[in-house]
């Protein structure tokens, strides 16, 4: 009697597993874009970029080196081979010049090679400090050496040519 | 009868050998995909293990101990089982009846499962040596239930040939033989919830953890044919008529094969995906209880 | 001649893998569990998750290599027989991740191994991870590459910068 | 050629005596004493195979005089030369085993003389000969008495260890036990015959199974219970699995291999001749029969039962013995149970019992030199501290391998012609008498049995790694005169089990020779094993060895050539400990971990007979208890401490 | 007991050892004693009032107190009260009386102490090593200040663990580090008579990072979340709840109610995906594939779901000092609602099923057995506990975020073994499912994020506990100077729990052993966690452009 209970049980087991059906997504022969929102590899406009390190800064798994080649050119290199994705780069960014794009597929033979974001910043006379990020709240504020961070200069807000001169004058005191 | 005269035979029960060796991975790929579409998904096609196979024949061959028992285990293992194959009924005809009987047959698959035990306790890893006691153990309780059921057979027929087997009336006795057969046969083929010895999340592959390419590939290969041999078994033996109504030994042989499908589809293939793999001692008490029940239609089959 | 063939043709379709924590938060051992789930199904490619790595073809390796785990995973390594693939899953087991310099954290997994496929991500979605795989089975093509980039109103090429030396200020 | 016939049985027994007296002069060389006896025993090998050939030539049993004697008859049929065959053949390898292995012990223990060892092995050869083929039951009764005393000194060789003295002791009580019902019986007989003389007692038992049935069956029930007592069926054979582990291996060898053999063969002796041939009916020869085949099939499981739950190898092999046994009495019994009715099956169940004594002779012979080998180079016989000795002894190891598959019945070797023929003799039993079902489901289970005990010994000892660097390491291959009895019986196993007509061929001679009154109806030609059923006409058990070796051998070749087809190289690796580097000794699985959950309940199936006077005596048992306590109070202690137990323990 | 009669009854017990008590609200109690009556007071809160420990931290405060802080952290459950029993330990002198013979749950974190502070644990029984590699260099610490984050002792790659006596007969049966149902490195050595567990070892870490020297070296207060985030894959959101939570209330920063709510669904989505994922590990474990690919399959569109809200899969970095940085919109409530009405649907099935299967409660039941008793005294948390009849769940006892305004419903299950775990996981997840509607319902609209204006000042302390899937996840920060902690500690549910496993096997059958283990839901990343925070140093190195792109470990 046991058996038979037991036969049955595990028939209705069989038969709830069928009900869903195949549900195999057809990835990689085809295409899946990540949900809205998703967090893939950042990519920095460098147009757009300023220099400012902030992003650097708050890297969680500090993979973005600020490298000043000479007094003109700052290379921001991105190591994304460490990259967690946190998108705090992105956020703190005061630019918006970085945007968590929904790159995922990311494989690689080579992540030394490949998996490299370097992006070299024209420095004008302003921006080359860097000053122009202000942490958005008094715990991001910057308290590290590692960034270059000359006297700031309170004309500089009113010349940046990224157009951060409210943020920079609310944050600033 | 000189031994020259069992030429013919020899022929034949190596043409067996031959089929079931091709044949068996084919079920293997059967039950996978089964097994796949009751967990939803679409799962690997379904000559997955000729491909695995294929590919542990090219992978290194790695050795913890230099015993003769691991370097010709395997061999000797598959060797054993496709003899066993060769000389077991197939599409309803037995050409190799006055070769080997049943006691022969059990003795041959019992070779095979103490080359695996004797393998798993050469290398001296506690995985494969545990494997090994938990083989043995099955088997003691498993062999009993296999060799029981058929010896009911034997017992009807008043002979331990194949041939005469096949021949067995068909009463209670033999029904009561059929189900604990099939009952047990998820034991035979140790496959979940009997896949004690071999055990993945337990053992990591008991006798089989410290195998690799080729060796592991015939390993693997026994298993399979040790599948479909015991699932044939059944057909043959139990449901002999659906042979007989098929004129042509060909097409029977065809058959043959499509029941096993079939038989281990439904039977195997189900049961090995709503079942979760049992304690040693549960699955004793589940092969003696069903070794009591054939030794009760033995006794009563002796009776008769 | 068989043995290449076989490797060459029938490898890549029976892809059994064996999987290596090195010292992972467990992200992306779950999605290397997702991969064989319904809705990926890596069986599909022939691919399945061994008990012991003399059965394997491929290590999967994910996390930062721990000190302790260094030489657990080289014995790993060893036992699986030839020919063998290597993945890194993962920011970690690729570069080290968050870790990268903790005084108990060797590095990426290619520290104490080579590895022969990467996959970023922290952790990579299971698509990625199975890209990763059927790249490195010739089912589909790597996508990423580096990005060089140089603002406009520099006169520099990147092909042009200079392999001097520059003075990096230490970051970590 | 009766006088060729007493030549042969002048340098039989001559040649013994010989080597007895020089053995006992020469005993101060041991290497040389021991050659000194095995050339004797040799020559009283080739008098007992030309002796052999002499019998087969004749159609009559062949009768002559014990030479030296003139009034001591022998009676030589086709069925006791067969034992004489087997105490010689297998006498002579255990006294060329000996040569080199009672030196070496006897340097180690001086106290175990060389005196103590080859003249009474002589004696105890000779009277072993001179039991099978003595017609008076008086003289037969001095052989038995010399055989079972000889038996006991060398049993008692290393009396210095308790255990030793023990085992001797408990060896003396039962065998007096059994020997007094064997004087008894023969005393009743002697006094309703009037005569010692076999052909006597056997025309008053036909009376006295008419007259005075109860009395005929006293004195065959006593005669069974002396019998058994030697055979060593549980309970009364409760000696042996203590007996033969504390006799120096050889000397275990031969009581395994044939002392206990002899006795099956009275035990065919006194049923055929005395209850079948005598005219008992066959209600009361089937109730006989089947009273002992039930102790035959008793003695299967519980000597099965506990040989897989032993550590020790020798005693582990006595068990075995225990078992096989149990398969020569049931063959037996069934036998006896059908001589009437169906003299076909009696024949069958008879050929296998006698297989059974000759193959169990050769392979138990074979494992317990073995083990004598293992604890020559190591000095232990207990399987936990054993192992991997494969890489160390291979010869030794492929015997044992050989031996042991031999010992587990599986096809192509001697052991599995026995179990072939018993299936095939119980089935067919089966139809008749439905007790027989039963048994052939001790067979089934027996047969496991026997196949998860060859492999522990097989197992433990000789693969794996091993767990105790002290014993195994120092392990070296035998001397090749210790190795030389290895092979030739394992070849003897091989031989037996491909070409089953040496074995079945002296067995059906023997059947021949003692049921003159049924007629043979086994088929056996070549290597085939065939057995037709007349009623129905068709076969109803077929083998044929050589075909299924020639099958094995071509498949075989196939896969491995299949598993070389891509010519892969191979690499020698640490074995896999998920990642640790563990010492081997501490992976390795010992042997009193194997086959859970099973060990715990077949170690509690064989109730051993505990004398209370010797246990104060032995420390071995003493031990066994106290290991005993602690297995019980292990569980309740762990999980009291295992509030904390992975901190506790320490360094 | 309230704030009051404890430190009423400690003084009693201890007298003038107990230098000061500080009740901060209801809810806290800071106490400093004596170290040379810190068994005493142990054993009086734990064994006389009841209380449950927590665990042992230690800190360096050599540089400004010339001392080594021994702080035992004890819980009263049913008042809402957390004890906190600070000790100075002079530097010169390092050593304080061990409590473990009193708590035998309190072994790890004391060993943990000697191993990574120096701090002695006098009179411990078994004192060997627990965290660092069995190649680490003795006498280096890497807790205390004066260890530079930047160091690494080179690595021998050799040395092995030192293992327990293993009992006569016995094999060693090493589960891990590399066994198939452990997806993570830990190595249990399992001394298996036949097949009967008669005793075992552990030896785990293998997973130690060094996050706690992370958190109080090189990491500021806002790139914690997202390593304490990375502390576990599977509950990571609980982490660095649990840590912002911490900060926050030393700080006494205030996070808006909207916030609370956003953390509670993330919690809640968290322990759903948890437990489904777990029922599956756990099917696989016992050889029942099936069950495994059906419950993740039902758990993927929940994954889909917290891609949507949160940019990732599983690592939602949604936790911020102050807040959250993602709010869940309006128009997702549809899509969440929908795919928990799935889950809800096949769940109840599953619920159904699984007590009349009898393989599978012949497999769970009756194993991996732990007792009441063993629990309180192992100071097991979550379904291991609740599984045991203990009622503890941080949710309803010391409500945190959201859950005070919800409605929690405990699963208590009175089994005792592996199959009432299972049972009271399979009763969580429509109870999770639950919470998560109510707080879609009474989400009120506002602000994601306080403000931060002020700088944290060092020297305060703030302690969270969250109800992790696997149970009390538990954090205490000691803010510190240049914006980042100077101590931080976590422990991890599965610390407690893992210390019963020795408990629960013995006696066992091998077969049991991974799924006894697997019935803690066991989380080895969270338990060899350890990063640590460390000043950067700021020197200036020169290194090619080559070097550059390949440098990735400093």
């Amino acid at each position: 009697m046991g058996v038979l209970k037991t036969l049955w049980s595990k028939l209705k087991q069989a038969i709830l597993a069928l009900k869903p059906g195949r549900v195999t997504l057809g990835y990689p022969f085809t295409p899946r874009e990540p949900e809205e929102g998703f967090r893939g590899l950042p990519r920095v406009d460098v147009n757009r970029c300023i220099g400012c390190g902030g992003c650097a800064e708050v890297c969680p798994a500090r993979c973005i080196r600020v490298v000043d080649t000479d007094q003109t050119t700052r290379v921001l290199c991105f190591l994304h081979e460490r990259c967690t994705f946190c998108g705090r780069c992105a956020e703190v960014c005061p630019v918006n010049a970085i945007e968590m794009t929904k790159e995922f597929e990311l494989s690689t033979d080579d992540p030394h090679e490949d998996l490299v974001g370097e992006y070299h910043i024209w420095m004008g006379p302003c921006e080359r400090c860097g000053r122009c990020f202000e942490a958005p709240s008094a715990l991001d504020r910057l308290k590290r050496t590692g960034m270059r961070c000359d006297e700031i200069d309170a004309k500089c807000a009113i010349a940046c040519p990224a157009g951060v001169e409210a943020d920079s004058e609310e944050t600033k005191s | 009868m000189t031994l020259q005269s069992y030429l013919p035979t020899i022929g034949i029960a190596l043409g067996q050998m031959l089929l079931v060796l091709l044949v068996a991975p084919l079920l293997e790929g059967m039950i996978r995909k089964l097994r796949a579409v009751i967990q939803s998904r679409k799962g690997p096609p379904i000559w997955q293990p000729y491909l695995d196979l294929m590919k542990l024949l090219a992978k290194e061959d790695l050795r913890v101990c230099a015993s003769p028992i691991v370097t010709w285990g395997p061999p000797v293992m598959l060797a054993a089982i496709l003899v066993a194959a060769g000389i077991m009924p197939m599409g309803g005809a037995v050409p190799a009846s006055e070769v080997a009987d049943l006691v022969v047959f059990i003795g041959l698959l019992a070779l095979a499962n103490l080359t695996l035990a004797g393998m798993g306790f050469s290398t001296g890893s506690a995985f494969s040596s545990l494997g090994a006691s938990r083989e043995v153990m099955i088997m003691l309780a498993a062999e009993p239930v296999l060799f029981i059921s058929l010896l009911v057979l034997a017992m009807q027929s008043g002979s331990l040939t194949f041939a005469g087997m096949l021949e067995a009336p068909f009463n209670i006795a033999a029904v009561a033989a059929a189900i604990t057969y099939l009952l047990a046969l998820q034991m035979y083929v140790a496959k979940v919830p009997f896949d004690i010895t071999e055990a993945e999340t337990e053992l990591i592959g008991g006798p089989l953890s410290e195998l690799s390419g080729p060796r592991l590939a015939l390993t693997h290969w026994a298993i399979f044919a040790k599948q479909f041999i015991y699932s044939s078994l059944f057909i043959q033996l139990f449901l002999p008529w659906t042979m007989t109504v098929i004129p042509w030994l060909g097409l029977a042989i065809v058959a043959n094969v499509v029941l096993v499908l079939v038989l281990d589809l439904l039977v195997v293939g189900v049961a090995m995906s709503v079942n979760p793999r049992l304690r040693l001692d549960q699955a004793l008490r589940y092969g003696m209880t069903l070794a009591g029940i054939a030794a009760v239609a033995l006794i009563y089959s002796a009776a008769l | 001649m068989i043995r290449d063939w076989l490797i060459k043709k029938i490898l890549p379709r029976a892809l059994w893998i064996y999987h290596v924590n090195c010292g992972a938060c467990n992200g992306c051992d779950i999605e290397v569990l997702d991969t064989l789930t319904p809705y990926y199904d890596a069986e599909r490619f022939g691919i399945r998750l061994v008990g012991s790595p003399r059965h394997a073809d491929a290590l999967v390796l994910c996390g930062p290599m721990t000190r302790q785990t260094a030489p657990a995973v080289r014995r790993a390594y060893e036992a699986v027989p030839d020919p063998k693939v290597v993945f890194a899953i993962g920011s970690c087991a690729t570069g080290g991740g968050m870790w990268h310099d903790t005084y108990n954290v060797l590095g990426g997994a290619d520290q104490v191994l080579p590895v022969d496929f990467y996959v970023p991500g922290c952790p990579p979605r299971p698509e990625a991870i199975l890209h990763g795989v059927a790249t490195a089975l010739g089912l589909t093509t790597k996508e990423v590459k580096a990005m060089r980039a140089i603002q406009e109103g520099s006169d520099v090429e990147i092909e042009d910068l200079p392999e001097e030396q520059w003075l990096v200020q230490e970051q970590d | 050629m009766d006088v060729t016939a007493q030549q042969s049985a002048q340098l039989l027994f001559g040649a013994l005596a010989a080597g007895t007296i020089l053995g006992a002069l020469l005993s101060r060389w041991p290497r040389l004493c021991g050659a000194i006896c095995a050339l004797s025993v040799a020559a009283a090998t080739a008098g007992a195979g030309w002796l052999g050939a002499i019998v087969y030539g004749s159609a009559m049993p062949v009768d002559l005089t014990l030479p030296g004697t003139v009034f001591v008859g022998l009676h030589l049929t086709k069925l006791n030369i067969v034992f004489v065959w087997l105490v010689l053949g297998l006498g002579l390898l255990a006294t060329i085993y000996s040569v080199r292995y009672i030196e070496h012990a006897a340097e180690h223990a001086p106290a175990a003389p060389v005196l103590r060892y080859y003249p009474v092995l002589m004696i105890l050869l000779g009277s072993m000969a001179a039991v099978v083929c003595l017609p008076d039951l008086l003289h037969f009764f001095i052989a038995w008495s010399i055989m079972s005393l000889s038996g006991l000194a060398l049993i008692l060789h290393e009396y210095h260890k308790p255990e030793v003295l023990a085992a001797g002791i408990k060896f003396a009580i039962f065998t007096l036990v059994g020997n007094a019902a064997i004087f008894i019986a023969i005393m009743l007989l002697r006094n309703a015959s009037g005569s010692f003389s076999f052909a006597a007692a056997q025309s008053t038992m036909a009376q006295m199974l008419v007259a005075q049935p109860w009395l005929a069956h006293t004195i065959f029930g006593l005669f069974a219970l002396g019998f058994l007592t030697k055979l060593g069926i549980y309970p009364m054979g409760d000696w042996l699995p203590d007996a033969h582990p504390a006799a120096p291996s050889p000397v275990s060898a031969l009581l395994s291999g044939v002392m206990i053999k002899l006795a099956a063969y009275d035990v065919a002796h006194m049923s055929f001749e005395l209850m079948a041939g005598g005219g008992a009916g066959s209600g009361s020869l089937m109730a006989w029969g089947m009273v002992l085949a039930t102790m035959g099939a008793l003695s299967v499981l519980l000597g099965g039962s506990a040989a897989a739950a032993n550590n020790d190898t020798k005693r582990l092999l006595a068990y075995s013995s225990v078992s096989q046994s149990g398969y020569i009495l049931m063959c037996l019994g069934v036998s006896i149970g059908f001589a009437l009715v169906d003299p076909r099956l009696a024949a069958l169940a008879f050929v296998a019992a006698i297989v059974f004594v000759i193959a169990d002779g050769v392979h138990k012979s074979l494992l317990f030199l073995t083990a004598g080998s293992i604890l020559h180079t190591t000095g232990t016989r207990d399987l936990v501290q054993l192992g991997g000795l494969g890489q160390r002894m291979p010869s030794t190891t492929l015997a044992a391998i050989v031996g042991g598959l031999s010992l587990g019945g599986i096809p192509l070797t001697a052991g599995f012609v026995g179990k072939w023929l018993l299936f095939q003799a119980t089935l067919q039993g089966a139809a008749q008498q439905p007790l027989l079902a039963v048994y052939l489901l001790v067979v089934v289970i027996g047969a496991i049995l026997s196949m998860a005990y060859a492999l522990k010994y097989v197992g433990a000892a000789y693969l794996g790694a091993p767990a105790s660097p002290r014993c195994c390491e120092a392990a070296e291959e035998v001397p090749a005169s210790m190795r030389l009895p290895q092979v030739a019986l394992a070849l003897g196993a091989v031989l037996g089990g491909l070409w089953p007509l040496v074995l079945v061929g002296p067995a059906l001679s023997a059947w021949e020779a003692i049921a003159p009154f049924a007629p043979p109806v086994t088929g056996v030609g070549g290597g085939m094993l065939l057995i037709g059923d007349p009623q129905i006409g068709t076969l109803v058990g077929g083998f044929v060895p050589p075909v299924i070796f020639a099958l094995i051998v071509l498949s075989g070749l196939l896969v491995w050539g299949l598993s070389r087809i891509a010519g892969v190289p191979t690499r020698v690796v640490p074995s896999w400990q998920s990642g640790l580097d563990l010492p081997l000794a501490h992976t390795r699985l010992p042997a009193s971990g194997w086959y859970w959950p099973f060990t715990p309940v077949l170690r509690s199936v064989y109730r051993e007979i505990r004398l209370p006077f010797l246990s104060r005596l032995s420390e071995a048992p003493a031990e066994q208890e106290a290991a005993e306590a602690t297995e019980a109070e292990r569980p309740a202690v762990q999980r009291a401490a295992s509030a904390f137990s992975l901190i506790d323990g320490g360094e | 007991m309230t704030a009051e009669q404890v430190t009423q009854g400690l003084r009693e017990r201890i007298g003038d050892a107990l230098l000061e008590s500080e009740p901060r609200g209801d809810r806290r109690v800071y106490m400093t004693i004596d170290p040379a009556e810190v068994v005493a007071a142990a054993d009086e809160l734990f064994n006389k009032m009841g209380g449950r420990y927590v665990i042992t931290a230690a800190t360096d405060r050599r540089e400004k107190h010339g001392s080594f802080l021994v702080t035992h952290f004890f819980s009263f459950d049913d008042d809402d009260l957390y004890v906190i029993l600070h000790a100075n330990v002079p530097e010169d002198d390092p050593r304080i009386a061990s409590i473990t013979p009193t708590i035998p749950g309190a072994g790890w974190a004391e060993r943990e102490m000697q191993d990574l502070l120096g701090v002695e644990a006098v009179g411990h029984p078994d004192p060997r090593r627990l965290v660092l590699p069995d190649d680490w260099p003795t006498g280096v610490f890497p807790l205390r200040t004066d260890f530079s984050s930047q160091d690494k002792p080179e690595a021998s790659m050799e040395g092995a663990p030192q293992m327990t006596a293993i009992p006569e007969g016995a094999v060693v049966v090493p589960i891990g580090p590399y066994f198939p149902t452990q997806h993570e490195p830990e190595s249990f050595a399992v001394f298996v008579d036949g097949e009967v567990v008669v005793g075992s070892d552990y030896r785990g870490f293998y997973n130690h990072r060094g996050i706690e020297k992370l958190g109080s070296s090189d990491l500021t207060y806002n790139q914690i979340p997202f390593i304490a985030e990375r502390i576990c894959g599977i509950c990571g959101f609980v982490h660095s709840c649990a840590y912002c939570m911490a900060v926050e209330e030393a700080a006494g920063i205030e996070v808006p109610r909207r916030a609370d709510y956003i953390r509670t669904i993330f919690l809640e989505l968290e322990r759903l995906h948890s437990h489904m994922l777990w029922t599956g590990v756990a099917g696989h474990i016992i050889g029942y594939d099936t069950l495994f690919m059906q419950t993740w399959r039902m758990r993927e569109p929940l994954m889909w779901l917290a891609e949507q809200l949160s940019g990732n899969r599983k690592t939602y970095g949604m936790n911020i000092v102050g807040g959250v940085r993602r709010d869940v919109d309006k128009k997702d409530f549809p899509k969440i609602e929908k795919v928990l009405a799935d889950i809800e649907r096949e769940w109840t099935a599953l619920q159904e099923a699984v007590p009349g299967d009898r393989t599978l409660t012949a497999r769970l039941g009756n194993v991996g057995v732990i007792t009441p008793e063993e629990v309180r005294e192992l100071c097991s948390l979550g379904p291991v506990a609740r599984g045991s009849g203990d009622t503890v769940d941080i949710r309803v006892d010391h409500p945190y975020a959201a859950y005070d305004e919800l409605e929690v419903s405990k699963c208590v299950e009175d089994g005792c073994d592996t199959l009432a775990r299972t049972f009271v996981r399979l009763r969580e997840t429509p109870v999770a499912i639950s919470i998560i509607r109510q707080c879609l319902e009474q989400m009120p609209e506002g602000e994601i994020r306080a403000e931060i204006t002020e700088e944290i000042p060092p020297g305060l302390q703030g302690i969270a506990a969250v109800e992790a899937p696997r149970g009390e996840s538990f954090h205490w920060v000691l803010t510190g100077e240049e914006n980042r902690p100077e101590r931080w500690r976590v422990r991890a549910p599965t610390y407690s729990n893992l210390q019963a496993v020795s408990t629960m096997i013995n006696g066992d059958v091998l077969a049991d052993v991974p799924i006894d283990i697997g019935s803690l839901d066991p989380c080895y990343s969270c338990t060899d966690r350890m990063t640590v925070i460390d000043r950067r140093s700021g020197q200036m190195r020169v290194m090619t452009r080559e070097e550059m792109r390949n440098s990735r470990n400093r």
